[in-house]
């Protein structure tokens, strides 16, 4: 691989990360220090491009917001839920694990799906082996949720959704 | 002041989140039901607790710094997490 | 108050800790006691700095931050150790090999 | 009483409890893994009490060590006890000492409370040394007294510890090399899901969070000691996650930076003489560059160090994801 098109590839991640790192160095140094931040975060950009490359992937601004709103209420929900159930006398919980079809893309949209999931009410990652995702559910219908979940991913990403299989 | 009545009410809250969740990791029956409890109540329970004490600080490096510490918390929590119960998972069902 | 209430858990980890270095034989277990012990003396050296009436007194306080990182380096010394015995003689505590 | 005294009066007793209950759950509690993690949150739960007793830098580096670093030691531990143990052998018996229990437990009681008793007996009104610790910091180039402590008053201490560290270091080498043993982590064919992610996410706050504790080391809470640390851990977790790969061939980058700390500090032991009376005095023009420097090299070696101390090779290399365009190395 040629070096030109290595930095093509890298350069908007590296932009991304620098951006954010800046955001933590103005949290942590409080504004201060900027001569040494600045330097400091050009070389962590630079080794963390080469310890554990990522790529930079588009997020569709709308869906972003909907994702974040999304991401929010249904948190809150999920530990209302979760509280619930473990300070109920009878301890409610409907136990189900499924497998399903992945239908996002492998790489960050991926990530956000599994990630978000053990967040979300009653739905647990379990295993991702290919395409084939485990999920335990303790609560509602996890399948549901997860088909909404993914819906709401593909639109962070403006990726076409695809629907999903079970 | 009215925002320290926020802060406390937050923080307030989001301790009762984790002790929900605290609940649930001894009264549940195994382990993917306890993950359940620990990270979506612990989730709650820290955003919670950043948001008030991000009240309470009110400048922007202090919201910054609370804002990562909670990113950083949910998304290693959710990925342990996930990487426990596929471990329990191949490792069978003993507890 | 305070750095009453923590002379006296630096105390009573102090016996803990020796509590496990005398009774247990396994080795991984009495290096950890031992950790235990020198976290006590730790914590000792930091209520006496704390308690420096011109505010903390920040040479125990270098010495605590050294001794840290001394205890980590000595605790994976002291496991090489235990694995390299364990590897020659395939006991787990040096006092009971005579027995079987 | 003010509430907010009682308040963290309760805090502090319940802190205390803590952490009897889980040093006396780490050493007396059945199974070896048990014990680690109880180990671990002691760990964490001492960093809560250096922050309680006002020293933020030790919470930090306890935090990244004595919860972090030591607890992965201590279960690899238990995973080379398992998997190195003979079959027929019962795992981690553990026989009578030869000190009896009757014996052992009001000995220890009396150790502790009797030194419990000779360190609150102390005077508290410092004496010399801290006072003059204090007062020479109010003047001195550094803002943060630890770290003038550490690189100008008692710079010789902070000298021999990275001799001892990498004398740790060269032991367990030694010892585990000899043997051949087998590599506790065997490298996992295709990396786990998700792991990678974690990865990348955490690699660059933990790089710039260190380079942070570094630079802010001369003012406020952290130093080299910590931001090591905190690069440490990170190197144990790319070695967890199989992305650096122990080996037996010498490595010039590993030996460099397990070396740098303690060589420029000898260096500068000895380049001192020229200006000053005695070693390791800071010349007046230039003292924050320099301690800059040194605390960089202190920071490589420590960080160095301590993930080779965790691996027990002789170095490491890197292995980028499989999946990245760039290729395997």
């Amino acid at each position: 691989m040629s070096l030109r098109r290595r930095a093509t590839q890298d350069l908007p991640a590296a932009f991304i990360i620098a951006a954010l790192l800046a955001l933590l160095w103005l949290g942590l140094a409080e504004g201060e220090g900027w001569w040494f931040g600045g330097p400091a975060i050009l070389a962590v950009v630079l080794m963390t491009l080469h310890l554990s490359p990522v790529r930079a992937q588009p997020l569709h601004p709308l869906g972003l917001l909907r994702f974040v709103a999304y991401f929010i209420s249904q948190s809150l929900y999920g530990g209302l839920d979760v509280a619930g159930r473990a300070l109920h006398p009878r301890l409610p919980l409907l136990i189900e694990k499924r497998q399903i079809a992945v239908q996002l893309p492998d790489g960050p949209a991926r990530t956000v799906l599994v990630g978000t999931i053990s967040l979300l009410p009653g739905t647990l990652a379990v295993d991702l082996e290919d395409d084939l995702l485990t999920v335990h559910g303790i609560a509602g219908d996890p399948m549901a949720n997860i088909r909404r979940l993914e819906k709401r991913v593909a639109d962070l990403f403006g990726l076409p959704d695809a629907g999903m299989r079970i | 002041m009215l925002t320290d009545w926020w802060t406390i009410a937050l923080v307030t809250v989001g301790c009762a989140f984790f002790l929900a969740g605290t609940v649930g990791l001894l009264r549940f029956p195994d382990v993917h039901t306890r993950l359940h409890a620990l990270t979506k109540a612990d989730n709650v329970g820290l955003g919670l607790i950043c948001l008030g004490l991000m009240i309470h600080d009110g400048t922007l490096p202090g919201i910054l710094r609370l804002g990562f510490i909670w990113i950083l918390a949910i998304f290693a929590a959710t990925v342990s997490a996930f990487l426990i119960a596929r471990w329990h998972e191949s490792a069978g069902t003993e507890d | 108050m305070t750095g009453w209430l923590f002379s006296v858990t630096a105390g009573l980890l102090f016996a803990i800790g020796l509590y496990g270095v005398l009774i247990r034989t396994e080795l991984v277990r009495r290096l950890l006691a031992a950790n235990v012990m020198a976290t006590a003396v730790f914590l000792f050296l930091i209520v006496v700095a704390a308690e420096t009436p011109d505010g903390p007194d920040p040479v125990p306080q270098a010495m605590v931050l050294t001794g840290i990182v001394i205890a980590v380096s000595l605790t994976a010394f002291a496991l090489a150790l235990i694995r390299h015995f364990r590897a020659v003689t395939g006991e787990s505590d040096p006092e009971g090999g005579d027995d079987d | 009483m003010p509430v907010s005294d009682l308040l963290a009066s309760g805090f502090d007793v319940l802190l205390c409890i803590g952490l009897l209950w889980l040093a006396w759950q780490a050493i007396t509690g059945t199974g070896l893994f048990r014990s680690v993690v109880m180990f671990m949150v002691f760990g964490l739960m001492m960093a809560v009490t250096w922050a309680r007793l006002g020293s933020p830098d030790l919470a930090l580096a306890e935090a990244a060590i004595g919860a972090g670093i030591t607890g992965a030691l201590l279960l690899n531990a238990c995973r080379a006890a398992v998997s190195e143990m003979r079959s027929d052998e019962q795992p981690l018996r553990d026989r009578p000492s030869g000190v009896p229990k009757w014996l052992a437990l009001p000995l220890s009681l009396a150790a502790g409370v009797g030194l419990a008793w000779l360190m609150h007996s102390i005077p508290r009104d410092g004496g010399p040394t801290p006072e003059a610790a204090i007062k020479a910091a109010e003047t001195h180039f550094l803002d943060n007294p630890i770290t003038s402590v550490l690189l100008d008053f008692r710079a010789i201490d902070t000298l021999l510890e990275m001799a001892v560290l990498l004398l740790a270091l060269v032991g367990a080498r030694v010892l585990l090399d000899q043997r051949r043993l087998p590599a506790l982590y065997p490298v996992p064919d295709h990396p786990m899901p998700m792991l990678p992610s974690l990865l990348a996410m955490i690699t660059p706050v933990l790089l710039l969070t260190g380079l942070y504790l570094f630079w802010a080391g001369s003012h406020a809470p952290g130093g080299a000691f910590q931001a090591g640390a905190l690069l440490g851990a990170l190197g144990v977790m790319y070695q967890l996650a199989g992305r650096f790969t122990p080996t037996h061939e010498p490595g010039t980058v590993n030996a460099l930076l397990i070396t740098v700390g303690l060589g420029l500090f000898s260096l500068f032991a000895c380049l001192s003489l020229l200006w000053a009376p005695a070693p390791l005095s800071h010349p007046e023009q230039g003292a924050y560059a320099l301690v800059l420097l040194i605390e960089f090299a202190l920071m490589l070696s420590i960080a160095a160090t301590l993930v080779l101390l965790f691996v027990g090779s002789r170095s490491l290399q890197l292995r980028r994801s499989t999946n990245h365009p760039g290729g395997r190395q």
